[in-house]
């Protein structure tokens, strides 16, 4: 068993950042994997309401082991639950809420993220992979926020905020904010801009293992 | 804590400006939230467009509103309802005007405006001067014509029963275009003669997910168009 | 009081001509006017289900005279009831039907219908006059079959079964068969096409009151 | 009197023909009418297109069809769920023809198929390889694509309930794609656990009217994958 590194955020961490944008209210989508722990950092005295494209709105948290309906999930295909107030509905009706914009935000994970807020994030493009999308397209089309949630670089140490994408674009200009183990980063017209950097790293830390450069404001402004 | 009540209908229509384009629900009476329309012609905003089916009756609700000369565009599919005078007079006058779209058009525009569709491709109207400056192509053999999505500012509709995070269930052939009005403006008012705390409804039966409704009004006796005429009542 | 005239069939019998040719299980909607009278008349045996198009499938009759919901109407803001297995929706699912090719028959009146099936039934293209369309175009652009019920000529004795409509169309080359005072005429490739006259009138009677060419197949069929 | 119940599964796919297109509901498992799969693979029917969201797991239900090379065609968002090895293979072995449609779009394509909408313009997808080769159009600004509707010859669903006209409810998350794809083709068949009576379901939640539906048949106890799955079930 692999012990987590010490550097930077850890994943709750980075969950519990994200939660800590959002506003009271929102009606959020989150994405498979990673971007399912904000569920667990909801701020005090705030209230999101959670979509889940499959067909529901005020979805619940987990059930507990061997509890659960096989025909209650989430776009994961796992048992979740439902809260007050939830509703049902088909596919259509649940892209309807995503493309036309009612949704507040869309938490995804990423393979890379371009300085013009293109993402990647549905296929390495590799020759014998299986080609698979789901919602995401939809998501990032339609909904006017999107935050990534990531490691900073992969496991091979490549940097996944790059230049330009060389995997398949889910989405052109996209992005909104990256919540990453190491900083938090706009994607603004003039590219990547550092929000803030997780406790004890220092910018050029973040910069050597970002592919693109990143504007800092807090310095530009002290200039 | 979700809640999406506001105190009155007053309330609810405070920020409608002028120039606004304002959705009505509602096919004839049925429907028609004729309350929030009172209060939008209390509250005095004007030169907006409204996307209706009708163009209401008598002179409360919808014709109301139109009377007050508050309406400078109607885009609708059937003005001239049994006992619609007041559109008749305004439009012979030229003092409104009138896009005319076809009943399952309209609906079809509102719903795509909604969801994020742009616009499509429908058979109906080829050949008809409803089509007349619209772009047409060929399918499969068969003429179709683009129709555009529509959006609004503000939609104003009536339910029968909504719970407090928006979620709306309506009464009967009183649904028409509320649920797809719903969908399709920038803020989204509801009236209901009921409301119920969030986990009341059924999540299997509801028909607009709060999602979509920005501001529930609780309205407990809601006036019927065809009861307001026949005491020949006229608003304001 | 006008007391009918004697020749040709009185508008219930064209109704019930209608309901004839209706089959069993039939989905079907009927126009505002004299074509709400087929629902009148269904023959022994068989069940329709009525459609209107501002949203319930199963509509039943009237209520009684001060009877019933002013928000439980038909697409001619008339109260009616709801038979069991009646459905209520909204208008892009009440239209998806109508468009989709989901209703077997729609039963309009009309103004004028042409030789190639052209019908125009919603506006005489007056300069005073209102325009309104509601979900006449509709009806003809998406549903396969479309019956029209008509008084053969106008009031004023001008064929309303014309060479081409002078007055502005609700869609082109829709109509199916045409049921009158004077005949039940189909729209061919061909033009108009005799399926069967009222009693008593002869060929020569129909063909007088028509606008344009009706050809008899039965006498084809003899030479 | 209407009732469109047939007696058996078998019964109601017999007509399903060589070389046809047949829409089947399901996200996952959730919504997948197993016992309607089954009887198709019984029957025999090849080269068919498939329209579904995934593409099944372990070798029951959709993943045994697709192992049973009777399907020629999928169109699909998502064929690579966990547990999903039948497809996969088929896939690299180049068995199988993949046409991959983001979610959202596969949804809309679905309705307009069934609403008599040819074609629409989304935003969804543009920029990606899954654009290419597609009309493209510029509405305010905005770049989209330019998607056609489909349409099927059979749709397979499930429900919750039915009542003798075809009107159906569903079970929470399993309602997904079986509204739509109700619509689109020319014979919709749907299993439902629970027959009913006409009149017996609330007029104002039926979530698919019976216009959509043609034949009703009775799976008191249908199966789960994942219950099939985990006993190493296999079909046929």
């Amino acid at each position: 068993m692999s012990v987590a590194t010490s550097i930077g955020w850890t994943r709750d961490e980075i969950a519990q950042r994200v939660a800590q944008d959002i506003p009271n209210g929102s009606y959020v989508n989150l994405g498979i994997g990673i971007p399912e722990l904000v569920a667990r950092h909801v701020p005090q005295g705030r209230t999101f309401i959670y979509h889940t494209e499959n067909g529901l709105l005020g979805m619940g948290p987990s059930p507990a082991a061997d509890q659960g309906d096989p025909e209650l999930i989430n776009a994961g295909k796992r048992r979740v639950t439902m809260m007050p107030g939830a509703a049902f509905f088909d596919q259509a009706t649940s892209f309807a809420m995503i493309r036309g914009g009612h949704l507040d935000l869309s938490v995804l994970g990423a393979l890379q993220v371009a300085a013009n807020g293109d993402l990647a994030n549905w296929s390495t493009g590799a020759d014998d992979a299986i080609p698979a999308v789901g919602g995401a397209m939809d998501l990032v089309a339609g909904v006017k926020r999107v935050f990534v949630m990531t490691t900073h670089v992969t496991k091979e140490g490549e940097p996944k905020l790059v230049p330009s994408c060389s995997y398949p674009l889910t989405g052109r200009g996209v992005v909104t904010r990256i919540y990453s183990d190491l900083a938090v980063i706009d994607v603004t017209a003039r590219g990547f801009a550092l929000v803030q950097l997780a406790p004890g790293l220092s910018f050029e830390f973040v910069q050597e293992r970002t592919g693109a450069p990143i504007i800092n404001l807090a310095l530009e402004a002290s200039k | 804590m979700i809640d999406k009540r506001v105190g009155s209908a007053r309330e609810a229509v405070a920020d409608i400006s002028d120039g606004a384009t304002v959705m009505i629900g509602g096919f004839g009476e049925a429907g028609s939230p004729i309350e929030l329309i009172h209060a939008l012609i209390d509250q005095g905003a004007k030169n907006l467009t409204v996307v209706s089916n009708n163009s209401g009756t008598g002179l409360v609700g919808l014709a109301a509103l139109l009377r007050a000369q508050r309406v400078s565009k109607i885009i609708c599919s059937f003005p001239k309802t049994a006992g619609s005078t007041v559109f008749p007079d305004l439009y012979r006058a030229g003092k409104i005007e009138l896009e005319l779209v076809p009943q399952g058009t309209l609906a079809e525009r509102i719903r795509a405006g909604g969801a994020g569709i742009v616009g499509f491709y429908t058979p109906t109207a080829v050949g008809t001067p409803l089509a007349q400056g619209k772009e047409s192509r060929v399918f499969d053999g068969r003429e179709h014509v683009l129709e555009l999505g529509i959006r609004a500012d503000f939609t104003l509709i009536k339910g029968r029963v909504s719970d407090t995070h928006g979620n709306v269930l309506y009464h009967r052939t009183a649904r028409n275009f509320a649920p797809m009005m719903a969908t399709a403006a920038t803020v989204t008012i509801v009236q209901v003669a009921q409301v119920v705390e969030a986990g009341e409804l059924d999540p299997e039966g509801i028909v607009t997910p709060g999602i979509f409704v920005d501001r529930v009004v609780h309205v407990p006796s809601p006036a019927l168009e065809s009861a307001l005429n026949e005491v020949g009542a006229s608003y304001p």
